[in-house]
C-alpha cells in the first residue's frame, strides 16, 4: 500500500497528474472510488483484489476532464476499458497516466498505451465461470423458458439506466433512448419497452464490452444484464476471432467482415 | 372465424430483392398476399432496431432479404448486414424469442420466382405459427394483473 | 401541415384488372395529410403527368405519392412531373402497385387492400420527406496518371489530347513498362519496341504531360474532382538539367556485376545506368543499394568522368504536394519466378526460363542479340519445351485464375524460336489451349500447322537435369494418357502472371479495394469495369487483373474517357441521397460520439474524422466523424451501424423507415 | 534417454536389419528405444482404401497404446506406417467429432499427446548432438540418397522444407563420411505397391532410379524405407531383364550407412541379409582422421 502512495505521491509532485482516480476504504468490504486532488489525500488510497469497479467511467466525465492530468489506478478491467476506448478514439482531450498493481503487488505505472495494450496482451483474464455456467444452464432451457426467464428479469427492470451510468462503454452524449425523432423504445418501464432497451445494448456493446460485469453489479433490481454481452464476445470470438478491449488498433467484429463469414440462416 | 391471415414485413434492397420482387411482376409469378415490402437502398441500411419495432407494431412474420454475398450493389454492405444479423439472432436466441419468425434470405434481381416461393413459405409458416403474440402478452399480462390487484384492494 | 396528392394509375388494365384502383384513391383522400387523390387511366402519359402538375398547382400540394409500376420504371418520370408542378422532386414518392400487388395477386379484396396499405405506407414516407438538393463539387481539371507501362501511356494521351492537363508517375527510371522488354507482339508478330516507343517520346513531347520518372506516389487523400496527392521524386543523384545523356558515366562505372531487371536477369548492368537503350527520359541514375560510393564511400569515377558534370551525390528525395481531379492507376504486373516451382527444380537450373526471359532472349535488343541460346552455355538450344499454365489454374499453388497472356505468348514464343532456328523442335505442354480474341486461334493454329510445333495437352509433373540435357517429364492426355519424357535443351515456364510484390500499399495509399491476389477491384465486374469503388479513381491493365495490350489499351482509353467526362465541366452533380452526419447547437455540437468506428463500416472510405475548432482560439472542441458528400454513394450502411443514430441518410431517413413500418402494421392486412 | 519405437509389419519380417541397426546405432548412442507393447497394424497397406474409419482406428490404437505405456515420443523408421500414424493423429486432433467416433472404436482415451518422429527427426535429435564421438570412420564413398514417395509426402505430414529435392538423408550420410550425389530420381516412385502384384511394373521403375544413380556414379544407395529396400534390393533380376544389363550397386539403410561409421561391424546391422551383396560399400570405408 505504502508503495503504491509514495508512487502517486511521486507523480503529484514531479507534476505528472493533478488528479488521481483510485480506490478507497468503504464500510462494506467492496472499496469505493476516491478522487484525490493533493498530496495530503493520498493516505486513504488503497488497492485491493476486492477493488471491482471500472474507473474508466470516469474519464468521461467534464467535470474530470477539466483537471487536465489525470491518474487512474486500474484493474484488469479498467485496462481493458482503457484500450478498448483508446481504439474508439475517447481520449483526445485527456493526458492520462495509468498505474496498476499486478499480482505480486509491484506497482507499475505505464509510461504509454502502448504498454497497457501489452500487459493486457499477457494478462487477457477467461470469462468468468459463474456467468459461464448461468450461460450454460440458460442454454440448457427450452426456447421458451429463456423467454420466461428473462421476460420476468426485464418486468422488473425500472429503467434506471444505471447499467448505462456505470459502463465505460456507453458514453454516447445522447442515447438512442433519449431519441425521439423518431421515438425508438418506449419511454415508460414497461416489458417490451424494457426488452427492446436491453436488445439494444446488448447490440451495442456487442464485441466493445470488456466484461467488467459492472451493469450486472449495478443493477439496483438484480437483473443479471451482463450475462448478454457475456455471451455476445463469447459467439463474437468463436465466429470471428474478435476480442474486445485487447488491441489499440481495435479489432471490432460489426465494423468488418469477411467475405466467407459463415452462418447457417440465410436462405 | 377466418383463416388466419399473417402480416408479414419484408425489408428488402434496392438492387437485387426489391428487383427480384419487381421481376416475380412482370413474369406474373403469383403469391401470397401477406407481404408488405419496404425498400432500403442496401441491407446494410436495415437497422436491427425496425425488426423489433415491426414486431412491437404486430407483425407476424419478417422478411430480410438482399443481394447475394459478392453481389451487393455497394460492394459490401451486404457483408457488413450479415455480420449483424448473425449477432443479432444470437441475443434474440439467448434471449429466447422466437427467431422462426424472421427469415433472413439472398435474393437476386434475377430470382423472381425465389421470391415468389419465399413469401408463400414464410406465409405457410407464419400460418401454421398462428399470430404473434408474445410481446402483447408481456405488457397485457402485467396490466391486467395490475389492474385485478387493484379491485381486489 | 402536409398537403399530399395521391394519384392512382390503372396502368390501362394492368393495375385496375386485379385492383379496386377507386377504391384505392377514396381510401387515400381519407388518409392523414392527403389533400387530394385521384385514379386516372395512364399516370405516365403526358396527360396524366399534366393532372399531376395541374393538380399540385391547384391544391398547393407539398408532396404526392404515385400509385404505379415499379419506381425503378418511372420515378425518374414523375419526379421530373413533380418538379414541373413546382415541388421538390425528392417530395414525390412511388407506392409500386403494379410489380408488387396487381401483377402477382388475383382479383380479391386482400389485394386491394395491400394496394391501400402500400399507399398508407408511402404517404406516411412522403409526410417526413424533406426537400433535397443535388450536391455540387468543384472539379481539378488535371489527372494523375501511375505507372508508365502501355497502360498508363495510353491513358495519359487520350486525356493529354483532350486538352486536359495529365501528370505520370513512374516508380523505375524510364516509362515503358513490361511491354518495352517483349519481343514481338502477338498476333502480328510486330515489333513490340517499334510500337511503343513512339508513344513513349509523345509522352515525353507533350506539353500537357508532366513525366515524374524513378518517382512513387506517397499518399492521396480528399476525394472525386479534388484529390491532394503526395509525390515521392526519389534522388536520382544526377541532375536532369545537367545530363545529356552520353553514356560516359555508365561506361565507366567499376560495379558491373549487378543483375539487369530490364534483360530479366540474364545480363549485367552498372551502378548507375539508364535502363535501355531506348529508355524515356534517356537519363541515368544512381542505383544507391549497389554503388560504391554510396556503401563503402569510395569511388566517385562517374563524377570524375562526367563532362555534364551532372552526378550529384548530395541529391535528397523530394516530397511534392499535387493537385489532381482524377487518378488513372496503372501499376502493372508480375510474374511468378522460376523458383516457384519445386517440381522444376526451385529455379536451379539455369536453361529453366520465365516468359519474359525468353521474351529477352528473343529480343533484338536483348543480351543475345535476338540469338535464342541457352543461359547455361551459350549454345543453341535444339529442343525447347513450353509449359504453359506454370503455376496458374493450380489450387495447389494458391492460383485458381487463368493467366490470360500465356497461350498465346507461349504459341508466340514457339514460333519465334521456330523461325529463328528452322531444325529445332519445339514442344507445347498445355492444359487447354485459349485464344479467344480477334486473329488469335488462327495465330495458334498456324504455329501447330504451319510451324510445326509440337503440341501436347497434359501436363509437366518434373524436370531434371542430366548430362547437360533438361529431362521433361510429363503426359499426353490425348494419347491413352501416356507418360511423355522429353530431353530438352532449354524449358520455358510460362509462368502465372501475379499482382506487383507492392500492389497491396499502393491500394491501402488509394484507399481502393483489391482481391485476395491482390489484383484491384473494379466498382462492378460487369457494368463498371474500368472505375474504382473510390469516385474518381480508375483503372487501367494489368493491375487489375491478367490482360493482354489490346485489353490493356482499351482499358486505358475507357478509363481516359471516363476522367474526361468527369472534366467535361467545371463542378460535378450527384444525388443528394447521402448520408449526413446531425449537428446541434454547443456544446454538444453533433450526437456523434467520435467513436469513429464508423470509418471502417464504409464501402467507399467516405467517412472521415472531423475536428470541430473554436472559431477564435481554434481550440479543439469536439471530434466527430464527418461524410464526404462527394464520395458517398448512399446506401446507409453506417446509419444502420451508429449506435446512436447520429448519422441519418437523406431519402431514406430513420423517420421515414420507421414511419413507414408503423403505417404499415397498424391496420388489419 | 528413452524414446518410444513403433516397429510396423516390414521392421519385424523383410526389413528386419533396418530395425537392427537401428537399434545398434541408438544403442551406441546411449538412446534405449522402447516398443509399443501389443502394437497393431498401421493399416498401411489396404485399409485405407477400403475403409475410412478403420484407417484411422488402426493407428489411434496404437498411439493410444503408447499413450498408456507413458511414452512422449516414438519413431516410427517405416515411411508407410509414419503416414498412416501421423495422418490418423492429424485427423483425430482436427475433429472433435473424429475423436469421439474413434475413441469409441478402440475403447481407450485419446489425447494425441504422443510426438510422432521420423527417422530424419529421431536422428536429428537424438543421434546427431552425441553423433561426432562415435562416428570413426568414413565412408569415403559416393551415395545416392533415395526418399520415394511417403517418406517425402504428403509435405504437411513429413514436414520436409523441400518435398521435391529433400535434403534430410544427405546430411546424414555427409557426417558419416560420403560424398552424396545430386541427382534425378530421389523422389520417383520405386512402384512400392506392385511390389508383389506387378513385379514387371516394379522393374521398370525401380530400374530408372538404379540406372541412374549408376550413370552418375554412385557406390551406394542409401534408403529409409522398407518398401524402397525390397524393390531396389530384392527385384535385381527383374530389373536386369528390363534394362538388360547388370547394376550391382547396393543398397543401404541409413541405419546401416551410419552404423557403419560407427565402426559397428556388418552383421550386427543386418548387412548380411541382403540380396545385393553389401562388399562394395563396406570395402570403401576408411578410418577417419583425428
Amino acid at each position: 500500500m505504502k508503495l503504491l502512495q509514495n508512487k502517486v505521491a511521486e507523480l503529484f509532485e514531479n507534476g505528472t497528474i493533478n488528479l488521481m482516480i483510485g480506490f478507497k476504504e468503504a464500510l462494506t468490504k467492496q472499496p469505493v472510488p476516491c478522487f484525490i486532488e493533493k498530496a495530503s489525500e493520498i493516505e486513504q488510497l488503497i488497492y485491493t483484489k476486492d477493488c471491482k469497479n471500472n474507473l474508466s467511467v470516469y474519464l468521461h466525465k467534464p467535470e474530470v476532464k477539466q483537471a487536465g492530468k489525470i491518474g487512474i489506478l486500474a484493474n484488469i478491467a479498467t485496462l481493458r476499458a482503457l484500450v478498448q476506448l483508446t481504439s474508439e478514439n475517447q481520449f483526445w482531450d485527456i493526458e492520462k497516466t495509468v498505474l496498476t498493481v499486478n499480482d505480486k503487488e509491484e506497482v507499475i505505472v505505464f509510461s504509454d498505451m502502448e504498454e497497457v495494450e501489452a500487459y493486457v496482451q499477457a494478462n487477457f483474464p477467461e470469462f468468468s465461470e459463474e456467468d459461464l455456467k448461468l450461460l450454460d444452464y440458460l442454454e440448457s432451457l427450452s426456447r421458451e423458458d429463456r423467454w420466461k426467464y428473462w421476460t420476468e428479469q426485464f418486468s422488473a427492470c425500472i429503467k434506471c439506466y444505471a447499467c448505462r451510468a456505470v459502463c465505460p462503454m456507453c458514453y454516447c452524449p445522447q442515447c438512442t433512448v433519449e431519441c425521439n425523432q423518431p421515438q425508438w423504445i418506449k419511454t415508460s418501464a414497461q416489458t417490451t419497452g424494457n426488452l427492446e432497451w436491453h436488445i439494444m445494448r446488448a447490440m451495442h456493446l456487442a464485441g466493445r464490452c470488456i466484461n467488467c460485469g459492472e451493469c450486472g453489479r449495478i443493477c439496483p433490481v438484480g437483473i443479471p444484464v451482463h450475462l448478454l454481452t457475456v455471451k455476445m464476445n463469447q459467439d463474437l470470438f468463436k465466429e470471428f476471432g474478435t476480442k474486445s478491449g485487447f488491441a489499440l488498433k481495435g479489432d471490432y467484429a460489426l465494423n468488418s467482415f469477411k467475405p466467407d463469414d459463415k452462418e447457417g440462416f440465410i436462405k | 372465424m377466418s383463416e388466419f391471415e399473417p402480416k408479414i414485413v419484408a425489408f428488402v434492397c434496392n438492387w437485387c430483392t426489391y428487383a427480384g420482387a419487381d421481376l416475380a411482376g412482370t413474369s406474373r409469378t403469383q403469391y401470397a398476399s401477406n407481404v408488405r415490402i419496404v425498400r432500403f437502398p442496401c441491407t446494410g441500411r436495415i437497422d436491427f432496431m425496425l425488426l423489433m419495432k415491426a414486431f412491437e407494431n404486430g407483425a407476424d412474420g419478417v422478411i430480410v432479404s438482399g443481394c447475394h454475398p459478392n453481389d451487393c450493389h455497394y460492394t459490401s454492405g451486404n457483408f457488413h448486414a450479415r455480420r449483424r444479423w448473425i449477432v443479432f439472432r444470437s441475443i434474440l436466441d439467448l434471449i429466447g424469442f422466437d427467431t422462426d419468425r424472421i427469415t433472413f434470405s439472398w435474393v437476386s434481381a434475377a430470382e423472381g420466382k425465389k421470391w415468389a416461393n419465399l413469401v408463400d413459405e414464410v406465409t405457410d409458416k407464419i400460418k401454421a405459427k398462428g399470430p404473434f403474440t408474445d410481446l402483447d402478452k408481456l405488457d397485457g399480462v402485467q396490466l391486467k394483473e395490475l389492474y385485478d390487484e387493484a379491485i381486489t384492494k | 401541415m402536409a398537403r399530399i396528392g395521391v394519384f392512382i394509375c390503372h396502368c390501362g388494365e394492368n393495375i385496375s384488372a386485379t385492383v379496386d384502383v377507386a377504391k384505392v384513391a377514396e381510401e387515400a383522400a381519407k388518409m392523414p395529410g392527403v389533400a387530394y387523390a385521384m385514379d386516372y387511366k395512364y399516370m405516365c402519359s403526358d396527360p396524366g403527368q399534366t393532372k399531376i402538375i395541374e393538380a399540385i398547382k391547384e391544391h398547393k400540394l407539398t408532396g404526392i405519392v404515385v400509385g404505379a409500376c415499379s419506381p425503378r420504371m418511372h420515378e425518374a418520370t414523375f419526379r421530373k412531373a413533380a418538379e414541373k408542378g413546382g415541388i421538390n422532386p425528392f417530395l414525390c414518392e412511388i407506392a409500386n402497385l403494379r410489380e408488387q400487388v396487381s401483377w402477382v395477386h388475383p382479383r380479391t379484396e386482400a389485394t386491394t387492400r395491400k394496394a391501400i396499405d402500400i399507399v398508407r405506407t408511402i404517404v406516411n414516407k412522403v409526410s417526413k420527406d424533406t426537400p433535397l438538393f443535388p450536391i455540387k463539387v468543384p472539379v481539378t481539371k488535371t489527372a494523375l496518371v501511375i505507372g508508365g507501362g502501355i497502360a498508363g501511356i495510353q491513358a495519359a494521351l487520350d486525356i493529354a489530347n483532350a486538352g486536359h492537363q495529365v501528370i505520370m508517375v513512374e516508380k523505375s527510371p524510364s516509362i515503358g513498362g513490361h511491354m518495352s522488354q517483349l519481343s514481338e507482339t502477338f498476333p502480328t508478330l510486330d515489333c513490340s519496341q517499334c510500337i511503343l516507343t513512339p508513344r513513349m517520346v509523345e509522352v515525353a513531347q507533350h506539353p500537357n504531360i508532366t513525366l515524374h520518372t524513378f518517382a512513387e506516389v506517397e499518399s492521396v487523400s480528399g476525394f472525386v474532382g479534388n484529390f491532394d496527392v503526395k509525390v515521392r521524386l526519389k534522388a536520382r543523384s544526377v541532375d536532369m538539367s545537367k545530363c545529356t545523356g552520353c553514356g560516359t558515366c555508365w561506361q565507366k562505372c567499376p560495379s558491373k556485376k549487378i543483375p539487369d531487371e530490364f534483360n530479366a536477369g540474364l545480363s549485367y548492368r552498372t551502378a548507375i545506368y539508364s535502363p535501355f537503350p531506348q529508355a524515356v527520359p534517356n537519363k541515368p541514375v544512381i542505383d544507391r543499394a549497389n554503388c560504391n560510393y554510396f556503401q563503402k564511400g569510395k569511388c566517385g569515377i562517374c563524377k570524375k568522368v562526367c563532362p555534364a558534370g551532372a552526378i550529384d551525390y548530395e541529391m535528397e528525395d523530394e516530397i511534392i504536394d499535387i493537385k489532381v481531379g482524377a487518378i488513372v492507376t496503372a501499376t502493372g504486373f508480375d510474374i511468378k519466378h522460376t523458383d516457384f516451382f519445386p517440381e522444376y527444380g526451385y529455379g536451379e537450373f539455369k536453361d529453366v526460363i520465365d516468359g519474359l526471359q525468353f521474351e529477352r532472349l528473343a529480343s533484338a535488343s536483348g543480351p543475345t542479340s535476338g540469338e535464342i541460346r541457352r543461359p547455361s552455355d551459350g549454345k543453341i538450344p535444339e529442343k525447347i519445351v513450353f509449359l504453359a499454365c506454370s503455376g496458374s489454374r493450380d489450387k495447389a499453388k494458391g492460383i485458381e485464375y487463368c493467366s490470360k497472356i500465356c497461350c498465346m505468348y507461349t504459341a508466340k514464343h514457339a514460333m519465334l524460336y521456330k523461325h529463328k532456328h528452322h531444325e529445332g523442335n519445339a514442344y507445347v505442354f498445355y492444359m487447354d489451349i485459349r485464344s479467344a480474341g480477334k486473329n488469335y486461334d488462327e495465330f495458334v493454329r498456324r504455329a501447330i500447322e504451319e510451324d510445326d510445333v509440337h503440341y501436347i495437352r497434359g501436363r509437366v509433373s518434373r524436370i531434371y537435369e542430366k548430362d547437360g540435357k533438361l529431362i521433361v517429364k510429363g503426359v499426353d492426355t490425348l494419347m491413352n494418357a501416356e507418360p511423355v519424357e522429353i530431353e530438352a535443351d532449354m524449358v520455358v515456364l510460362a509462368t502465372a502472371v501475379v499482382a506487383n510484390p507492392d500492389a497491396e500499399s499502393v491500394a491501402q495509399k488509394m484507399h481502393i479495394s483489391y482481391d485476395k491476389h491482390h489484383f484491384f477491384a473494379e466498382a462492378h465486374p460487369k457494368l463498371r469495369p474500368v472505375e474504382t469503388n473510390t469516385a474518381g479513381i480508375m483503372l487501367a491493365g494489368a493491375c487489375q487483373t491478367a490482360k493482354d495490350i489490346p485489353d490493356t489499351v482499351s482499358q486505358a482509353s475507357a478509363a481516359a474517357s471516363k476522367i474526361m467526362g468527369l472534366f467535361s465541366s467545371d463542378e460535378m452533380t450527384r444525388e443528394p441521397v447521402v448520408a449526413v452526419v446531425n449537428r446541434c447547437m454547443p456544446p454538444l455540437f453533433t450526437t456523434c460520439t467520435g467513436c469513429l468506428l464508423c470509418l471502417e463500416v464504409c464501402p467507399y472510405h467516405a467517412i472521415e474524422r472531423e475536428e470541430i475548432k473554436d472559431r477564435r482560439t481554434g481550440e479543439i472542441l469536439k471530434v466527430a466523424a464527418k461524410v464526404n458528400a462527394g464520395l458517398c454513394q448512399g446506401c446507409g450502411t453506417c446509419v444502420a451501424f451508429c449506435r446512436n443514430k447520429s448519422i441519418d441518410l437523406q431519402g431514406f431517413s430513420n423517420q421515414q423507415m420507421l414511419s413507414e413500418v408503423v403505417a404499415l402494421l397498424n391496420k388489419p392486412f | 534417454m528413452k524414446v518410444g519405437f513403433y516397429p510396423g509389419c516390414s521392421l519385424e519380417g523383410s526389413s528386419k536389419e533396418y530395425s537392427k541397426s537401428l537399434f545398434a546405432v541408438s544403442e551406441k548412442c546411449g538412446i534405449t528405444l522402447e516398443e509399443i507393447k501389443d502394437w497393431s497394424c498401421c493399416g498401411a497397406s489396404a485399409a485405407h482404401s477400403l475403409n475410412h474409419d478403420l484407417s484411422i482406428a488402426l493407428p489411434a490404437r496404437t498411439l493410444a497404446l503408447a499413450e498408456k505405456q507413458g511414452l512422449s515420443e516414438i519413431v516410427i523408421p517405416c515411411a508407410a506406417c509414419y503416414g498412416r500414424l501421423a495422418a490418423s493423429q492429424q485427423a483425430i486432433l482436427n475433429d472433435k467429432a473424429i475423436l469421439e467416433k474413434t475413441e469409441k472404436y478402440i475403447d481407450m482415451a485419446f489425447t494425441g499427446n504422443v510426438q510422432l518422429l521420423t527417422v530424419f527427426e529421431f536422428l536429428q535429435k537424438y543421434i546427431f548432438p552425441v553423433a561426432d564421438q562415435y562416428i570413426v570412420d568414413k565412408l569415403n564413398q559416393k551415395t545416392a540418397c533415395y526418399y520415394g514417395c511417403l517418406l517425402a509426402r504428403p509435405k504437411d505430414l513429413t514436414k520436409l522444407e523441400r518435398p521435391e529435392n529433400p535434403m534430410e538423408m544427405e546430411k546424414v550420410m555427409e557426417k558419416a563420411g560420403a560424398t552424396p550425389i545430386d541427382w534425378a530420381f530421389k523422389t520417383e516412385c520405386c512402384g512400392a505397391g506392385f511390389s508383389m502384384s506387378r513385379t514387371d511394373l516394379v522393374a521398370k521403375l525401380s530400374g530408372r532410379i538404379l540406372e541412374d544413380a549408376a550413370e552418375r556414379g554412385a557406390d551406394s544407395i542409401i534408403v529409409a524405407c522398407p518398401m524402397c529396400h525390397s524393390n531396389l534390393d530384392l527385384r535385381r533380376p527383374e530389373i536386369k531383364k528390363q534394362l538388360k544389363k547388370d547394376i550391382n550397386i547396393p543398397v543401404l539403410f541409413i541405419t546401416q550407412a551410419l552404423g557403419l561409421s560407427m565402426g559397428i561391424s556388418a552383421k550386427e546391422l543386418g548387412l548380411d541379409k541382403h540380396f545385393v551383396p553389401t562388399g562394395k560399400a563396406v570395402s570403401c570405408i576408411v578410418k577417419k582422421e583425428a
